[in-house]
């Protein structure tokens, strides 16, 4: 088994943070993992990505051509990274920015309002953790208790304070996804 | 329009030592600080650096740890003064660290001539990107021959480790240490973009080498003759007999520090010749090419001087035709020519300025090769000579999502290299 | 473009606007940075002076880097901090050109600092903008020797120490002293007056290399808003503690006047 | 201080193009290319008049609030918003004698 | 303690233009001052420099001859700085050249990389010394691997012309200055101090190449639209283009631009490869080898890169073997030996450090090779590898004054290349 | 060395003599050059400051690379202008040790230039001995950013022109605005007292060092009278006119009194 | 300046290793180290009394005619020849009370 | 025909100057001729030397292991050269200055006072002239005459007033170098 997710959106988003944590999640569940940033220099608020492959062997290359899954948080990273998703992959859309629906029909489409669930949760940037959640719904690449412990694990020792929000984050994705639809709200 | 990695380098604080030097258990590092926290275990008491894309998180995390540990942390106004405040501190004996990235490698040539001409040990760092000139930041291994090669002027030699993983990059920064001081020579740990900014889960296998005292390190002549670090020889004969002190010093060197390992040779009809990164893609390229009955095995060089030239031409002896891998237009392919001097042929595949091949485009490469050489014992129709490329040339700006099998040209072993 | 939120009939008198040198596209750079606000000063002036089309520009390396995709005149890069002697390869064989340089303080008053110096020192007659934000912002965030005493960066975690790091370095008050520096000011992007000041000494290093007077240049202390931490407001705000450690004003005049030892603000 | 852009060589701006043409009541001082805008509130700050807002309502394709003119009434066409923009978003044009 | 050349300096005036370029007479010209001279008659609108021994005499000559034509002469504050000097007035469409010794030649590694990068057309002379590090100011090809490889970073080459007389150095600068513009890249001119430093007389030769006009050069947007002259291509896709684009202009480099001479090839037995000053060296013992009935030849390549690998490979098919001399501890000997790609034996000779081998030395090497190797028809009864030196390495001090024979240690040739 | 012309019965009290420190060979300087002096008066002071054994110096490249084979210490060779790089490196990682430094003015001034300033920036605890001849002296006299105006050398056989080489670089006035530079001075080696005036300078930037002050730097007006083209002592006696481009005396002393803007004649 | 080097550790100086005697009454208050005179003749010019005047009879292994004291009377051992020597040929000794 | 001669003295005895003469007779003639200086750091009192290659046939090697004649001006000269001159070659030495004789006995030798000779010719300077023509008496690389006109060439143009005494002390150490003797005067 090897899977590679795309997280993707803008700088602000809290992007590699929501990878980093799917990685330290898969890394406690004893799964082999690499996660890489897109390090090209970023405006702010442009879009920055990063992709996080979990594999049950050693990975070998740490680029990949096509990823399993993409999690798109706002428009310009849909037009980036719609294509680089394999056909039957999973595409993961925060709803709340992106009104335009993707082109391709060969994949599994979740649309969910990230944005808005996050500032119900507390915090706009916490619109990465959202889409983590949905991610884990449609794909359990780690269980979501190990996303859990990984936020928590991090979050306790350096910033408990935001730690029950994040934690919230996670679960409004989660939920959402599950009966996420196809349809824009 | 800063590079956002902060959040990334905020979480893998969760790596000091603290938490890394405690049970054998695994922790997430990116790259950069993983060669930087290894170089503070191996007790190197000097950093010195200027920032560049894609190694800032050395300097980072240097900045923060070394006074921590009280040891020496100088940002340098310059490459240039980065590597002579190293020639500097190292000749007076200290553990020195220097890292940088390309176009501030190419200003450090005359300092690691100079460190190689007055035999002081330093470690440099270089996390490749691509080039040349101001270039891109993506992943590279376009400076091959500037440190395997060229570089500096004279005639020296410099022992470069290339490590695949972070894990490995980890232990070869303690070796590099010791190679320093065991020899008296600048160490370079050379390394790509991807190598430097990604994360994976390691077992820290830290390692402090042990100090030695030196009985040429200028650190005030209390109670003996005083020393003098210099590579300057007026006399031609003086300056040939050091060069031949130094070329001895080389060819032990050569005898007693090749490495490098293999995977899946037993068998191989054809090997892929990879360092690096570009290894790693391979390792995923000979995986797929055994499913598809094609029996490929790996070579991977990790001191890429000196190469293991004896290993690779016995493997050459017995395989179909070897592919050498690379993410460039063809360097440490020379290396591998000059080890297989004609036993078999010898193709390449390489992408450039910051694009990784893909697994897949590799495999095709493969394939290619197999179908134009022949059966290892069966008697060769064409020469055994190297072709440029596997295909020719790569396509003009590759797709890099949609398959790459049909992009794929028409060998051309017949062209011979020149 | 998008069109103006609301319309009117005849085209009205324009008060201020996009300069035509000043590219129509977006730039690269983060909210509020000063680069901006830089760029579209040296477009407007180069068009007001009617240099577009004999002006040779040299680009740093840096986040201004790619002012030569904002900046519609012929532009050559230069590795990092050496933009002064690109500069003065191009001064030298093209003495019909006008030679404008943009550099940043990680590569002017670092990496630089011989190639700017000894070009001043032969008093190129090059007109160099020299912005200064106190701090490395392409790679980062690090530390440069322009960040202020206590200023926390990516490379001095724990606030910029005098004892391990020095002080401040006043680059071009250190350029003021050659005689080849017909003309060196500081300028800064705090508020909308400053702003208008700033132009106006754009505008008199522009013409000290018009009238063949030697080399001029301004400093510019400018905003990094990411660099720095802050929300663009705030690093704008903050240029008024910048000044405290560089004071802004017109250092040496050299056309008009002797040096002036001490700056004094404009 | 001001100069009168459009009889310098430099100034021919963007905001010259012909312009649509409706109800002359809501005529603006300001023409705002919003999707240059990046949000970053610094116009906001220079505004003497406190007349312009980011439009929370709209992200535009760099992915931000654009400014708005909330109060066309209430600028003055003093032009320090246009100042201090670093993305060049403003055309300021002079007040309308018969406005 | 000035170096007391100021008396040449003053003589080699003799050697003015006024006279040179009168009727196709004879002058005694001193090779540094004939290369500025033909570089000026070659239309140099611009030198950059920076002194340094033994090149001084190029910028001396320049500093009193630029002004006087009416054109740009700079003595830079650096090597560093003399060589982006170039870069910003060759980006203009301007004809420059820039010259230095090696370690002022390291400090130009990032400057070169950027002007491939920007595919700006300079003409850089380096007249080599002892290295590493200070080293010597003697005569030396050390750096070799440096120009001809790696020196700065990223995927590059650099056409490299080694002259092996004062007249062929002339012609030389002219054809480089041609070939920088034809193919827009920086060209080297490599030789070593001898041939900057001895007189000889010549008769210049002295070429003005046409000019083109660029449309590429920035020199001001003047009714057209802006041009940039850089080697950013942040998009890893874009500089994959850029690197495939300059590949290609190598591949036709290599293609069209191939120098190298041979002397008495026909019936050789034995062939020695070499180029400047270490050629000469070659030469006389040639010349002796045949008066003791060895039959060697002299293949002498021009053009480092493109390295002459084919011609050099025909040659290595007829002949017993190759012995490569240089003054380096074998540096081009790699390009020979991938050239020969295991066709014949390839030995090595060489000097370092200011010391030139005598030709008494090789022709003890040339006879030792001859003992060790077979008659080419014959069957072999050694593998056909290289061997590292012939003799395995050279002597401590070797006393340049008395019989080097005895001094000769046994030949290894079973010792292969590692 | 030979015995005394005539000789003396019992050991008569040195006035003035070969200090333990300078090795017993002659050096290979030319006649008269200012090199020599300056090395005597170094070994007097290390050893009458007891730093000998303390002491890691570093040398130029320049005629005085050699200085490694003259004065007993300890001895690393630096690169062309990269002295205070090196020295930084040294100092960093001993700080127990005396750091001397010793430049050119072509090593200094020219191709070192941003090393000197930087190292001077941080205010490394470094003793720098600036030795300008106004020339490159060891590869043959070439013009250094030193030279006078109208000075002709190898590279400026007309003479230095000003329009086209710049003026002579005051690089210590430069060095002496930098708050790390605790102490600044010039002297020179024209006659006999100022020989004594440059060592109590000398002296006191050792002192400075040991104080933990600060960056401190002598410069020393010398003589190149083969570069110069001169005798020994029209070389010495023409340290008068290049006095008038470099005034000497002590141009800053922090430790004892705030900057003197303009330097005095000590 | 001058400090009396004897009482300074860095002082000691190769006129301090014993010297062979002979006729006092032609004492001497310098030492010359001639082997290492290079006739740049600074110290003439710096020698108050003219007493200082090159060998032009002898040429030493560098190949100069070395300096002679021609009149040890009438040097007061100034020490200024020893300051400005660029090659430290000379130990100058106190005058001889007795002298 | 392939001879070559090492000039050696002081820096400031004209070494370059005389072999350049030389180099330049040789040409005139229409041979072929290298001329190379010693040009590592030399000081101006110390040993400066060159080495003037005069051949029939295209010249190879430019560096020589053995000189067929040495014009040694100073004793440091003698004995950095004595063991540079081949078997039977010749050693011209300057016997102003030169009171130690050579040890080799397999050399011819002519000790001529070059430097009283250049004195009378009008400078001391002139010593490696007077070495010249003593080497020329010797060994006739170019008829005299060929030195002669190289002297005229160069200075006629560049320094006229010197060139009668420089003749002069050609012709001096022609002469000398004729009768010249073994014995030390
Ligand atoms: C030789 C070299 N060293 C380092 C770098 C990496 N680098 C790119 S930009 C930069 C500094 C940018 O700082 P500054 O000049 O202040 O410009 P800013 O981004 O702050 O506007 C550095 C160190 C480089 N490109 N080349
Ligand atoms: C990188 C480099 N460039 C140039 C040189 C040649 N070089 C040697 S010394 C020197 C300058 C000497 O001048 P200065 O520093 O003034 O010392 P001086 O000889 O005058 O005492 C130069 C340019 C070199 N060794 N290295
Ligand atoms: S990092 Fe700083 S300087 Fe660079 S674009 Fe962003 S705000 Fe501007
Ligand atoms: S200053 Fe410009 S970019 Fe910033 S918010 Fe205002 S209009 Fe937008
Ligand atoms: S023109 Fe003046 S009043 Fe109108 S919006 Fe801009 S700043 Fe405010
Ligand atoms: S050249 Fe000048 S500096 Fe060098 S040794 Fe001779 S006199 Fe001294
Ligand atoms: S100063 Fe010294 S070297 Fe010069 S002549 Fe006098 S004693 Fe001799
Ligand atoms: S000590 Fe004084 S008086 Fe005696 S020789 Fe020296 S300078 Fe002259
Ligand atoms: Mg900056
Ligand atoms: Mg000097």
């Amino acid at each position: 088994m090897d899977r590679s997710t795309i997280f993707a959106g803008f700088g602000g988003q809290g992007i590699l943070f929501a990878g980093t944590i799917l990685a330290r999640a898969a890394m406690t569940e004893g799964l082999e993992v690499l996660w890489i940033p897109s390090y090209g220099p970023e405006m702010r608020g442009g879009t920055a990505s990063c992709t996080v492959i979990v594999a049950d062997q050693p990975i070998g290359s740490p680029i990949v051509d096509r990823a399993d899954a993409v999690v798109a948080l706002n428009p310009p990273s849909l037009a980036k990274f719609e294509m680089a998703v394999a056909p039957g992959g999973l595409l993961v859309l925060n709803r709340s920015l992106i009104e335009a629906l993707p082109t391709r029909s060969d994949l599994e489409i979740v649309a969910v309002p990230c944005t808005n669930l996050a500032r119900t949760a507390g915090d706009d940037k916490l619109v990465s953790v959202v889409g983590l959640g949905a991610l884990l719904a449609r794909r359990p690449l780690v269980p979501i208790a190990a996303a859990r412990g990984a936020l928590e694990a991090v979050l306790l020792k350096k910033r408990p304070e935001i730690l029950a929000a994040d934690l919230a984050a996670l679960e409004a994705g989660y939920a959402a996804a599950l009966e996420g639809s196809l349809a824009p709200a | 329009m800063a590079i956002d990695v902060q959040s990334a380098t905020g979480l893998a604080e969760a790596a000091m030592p603290s938490e890394a030097t405690a049970l054998p258990e695994r922790v997430l590092m990116k790259g950069n600080e993983a060669i930087a926290e290894a170089a503070i275990q191996a007790g190197c008491d000097a950093y010195f650096g200027y920032p560049i894309t894609p190694q800032a998180e050395i300097l980072e995390w240097m900045a923060r740890r070394m006074p921590e540990v009280g040891r020496v942390f100088v940002q340098a106004e310059s490459e240039l003064a980065a590597i002579n405040m190293a020639l500097g501190a190292a000749a007076t004996g200290a553990r020195v660290l220097v890292s940088s990235s390309s176009p501030g490698i190419s200003l450090m040539a005359e300092g690691m001539s100079y460190m190689a001409g007055s035999e002081v040990p330093v470690v440099l760092v270089d996390i490749m990107r691509g080039g040349p000139g101001l270039g891109s930041i993506g992943p590279s291994q376009s400076d091959y021959f500037q440190i395997v090669k060229g570089h500096g002027h004279g005639d020296y030699r410099t022992p470069v480790l290339a490590p695949a993983s972070i894990a490995e990059a980890i232990e070869l920064v303690a070796d590099a240490f010791e190679l320093a001081e065991r020899y008296r020579t600048p160490v370079v740990i050379l390394a790509d973009g991807t190598l430097g900014q990604a994360m994976e889960p390691v077992v820290p296998a830290y390692r402090l080498p042990p100090r030695q005292d030196f009985d040429w390190a200028a650190n005030g002549a209390a109670g003996r003759r005083p020393r003098v670090v210099r590579s300057l020889h007026l006399k031609p004969e003086d300056l040939e007999a050091h060069n031949e002190h130094l070329q001895a010093k080389y060819r032990a060197i050569e005898a007693a520090e090749v490495r490098w390992t293999g995977e899946l040779l037993d068998d191989a009809e054809l090997v892929i010749v990879a360092y690096g990164t570009a290894a790693r893609v391979a390792r995923t390229a000979i995986r797929r090419a055994r499913e598809g009955g094609l029996r490929a095995g790996l070579f991977r060089p990790i001191s890429l001087w000196p190469f293991p030239t004896a290993p690779l031409a016995a493997v050459a002896n017995r395989v179909r035709g070897i592919l050498t891998v690379e993410l460039s237009s063809g360097q440490m392919v020379e290396d591998v020519r000059l080890a297989v001097e004609g036993r078999t042929p010898v193709a390449f595949h390489g992408r450039t300025g910051g694009m990784v091949p893909s697994p897949d485009e590799v495999l095709a490469s493969l394939r290619r090769l197999w179908a134009v050489t022949d059966p290892v014992d069966g008697e060769r129709r064409r020469p055994r000579r190297s072709a440029r490329w596997v295909p020719p040339q790569h396509p003009q700006h590759p797709p890099r999502l949609v398959e790459e099998e049909s992009d794929v040209r028409e060998p051309a072993l017949q062209e011979v290299w020149r | 473009m998008t069109a103006p939120v609301a319309p009117a009939p005849a085209p009205d008198r324009v008060i201020a606007g996009r300069p035509a040198l000043l590219a129509d596209r977006s730039t690269h750079y983060c909210p509020g940075c000063g680069h901006g606000v830089v760029h579209r000063l040296l477009a407007e002036l180069l068009g007001e002076l009617g240099l577009a089309e004999r002006t040779i520009a040299v680009a740093p390396v840096g986040c201004s880097v790619f002012a030569y995709d904002y900046i519609d005149v012929d532009w050559v890069e230069a590795p990092h901090g050496r933009a002064p002697a690109v500069a003065t390869g191009v001064r030298r064989v093209r003495p019909e050109a006008f030679v404008l340089m943009y550099q940043g303080d990680g590569d002017l008053a670092a990496i630089g600092t011989a190639e700017i110096i000894h070009a001043a020192a032969r008093g190129e007659r090059i007109t160099a903008v020299f912005v200064n934000n106190g701090i490395y912002g392409m790679t980062g965030g690090q530390m440069a020797p322009t960040t202020l005493l206590g200023q926390k960066t990516t490379s001095s975690p724990t606030g910029r120490d005098e004892r391990t790091t020095g002080a401040p370095i006043p680059i071009t008050e250190m350029l003021a002293i050659l005689p080849g520096v017909a003309y060196a000011a500081r300028g800064t992007l705090a508020d909308a007056p400053s702003v208008g000041r700033l132009r106006a000494m754009l505008k008199r290093a522009m013409e000290v290399q018009l009238k063949d007077g030697g080399f001029a240049i301004v400093e510019v202390l400018a905003n990094c808003p990411v660099g720095w931490g802050m929300t663009a407001q705030e690093s704008i705000d903050h240029l008024k503690v910048v000044a405290e450690t560089y004071p802004t004003g017109v250092i040496v005049d050299r056309l008009k006047a002797a040096p002036k030892p001490v700056p004094v603000e404009a | 201080m001001t100069v009168a852009l459009e009889n310098v060589p430099g100034a021919a701006t963007t905001a010259q193009r012909p312009r649509r043409t409706s109800d002359p009541t809501s005529w603006s001082p300001l023409a705002i290319a919003s999707d240059r805008c990046k949000g970053c509130e610094l116009c906001i700050g220079a505004c003497p008049h406190a007349v312009l807002a980011l439009d929370t309502g709209v992200v535009n394709k760099l992915g931000y609030h654009p400014i708005r003119l909330v109060d066309a009434a209430g600028c003055t066409s003093c032009a320090l918003c246009a100042k201090v923009c670093p993305d060049a978003v403003f055309t300021v044009f002079a007040p309308r004698k018969e406005a």
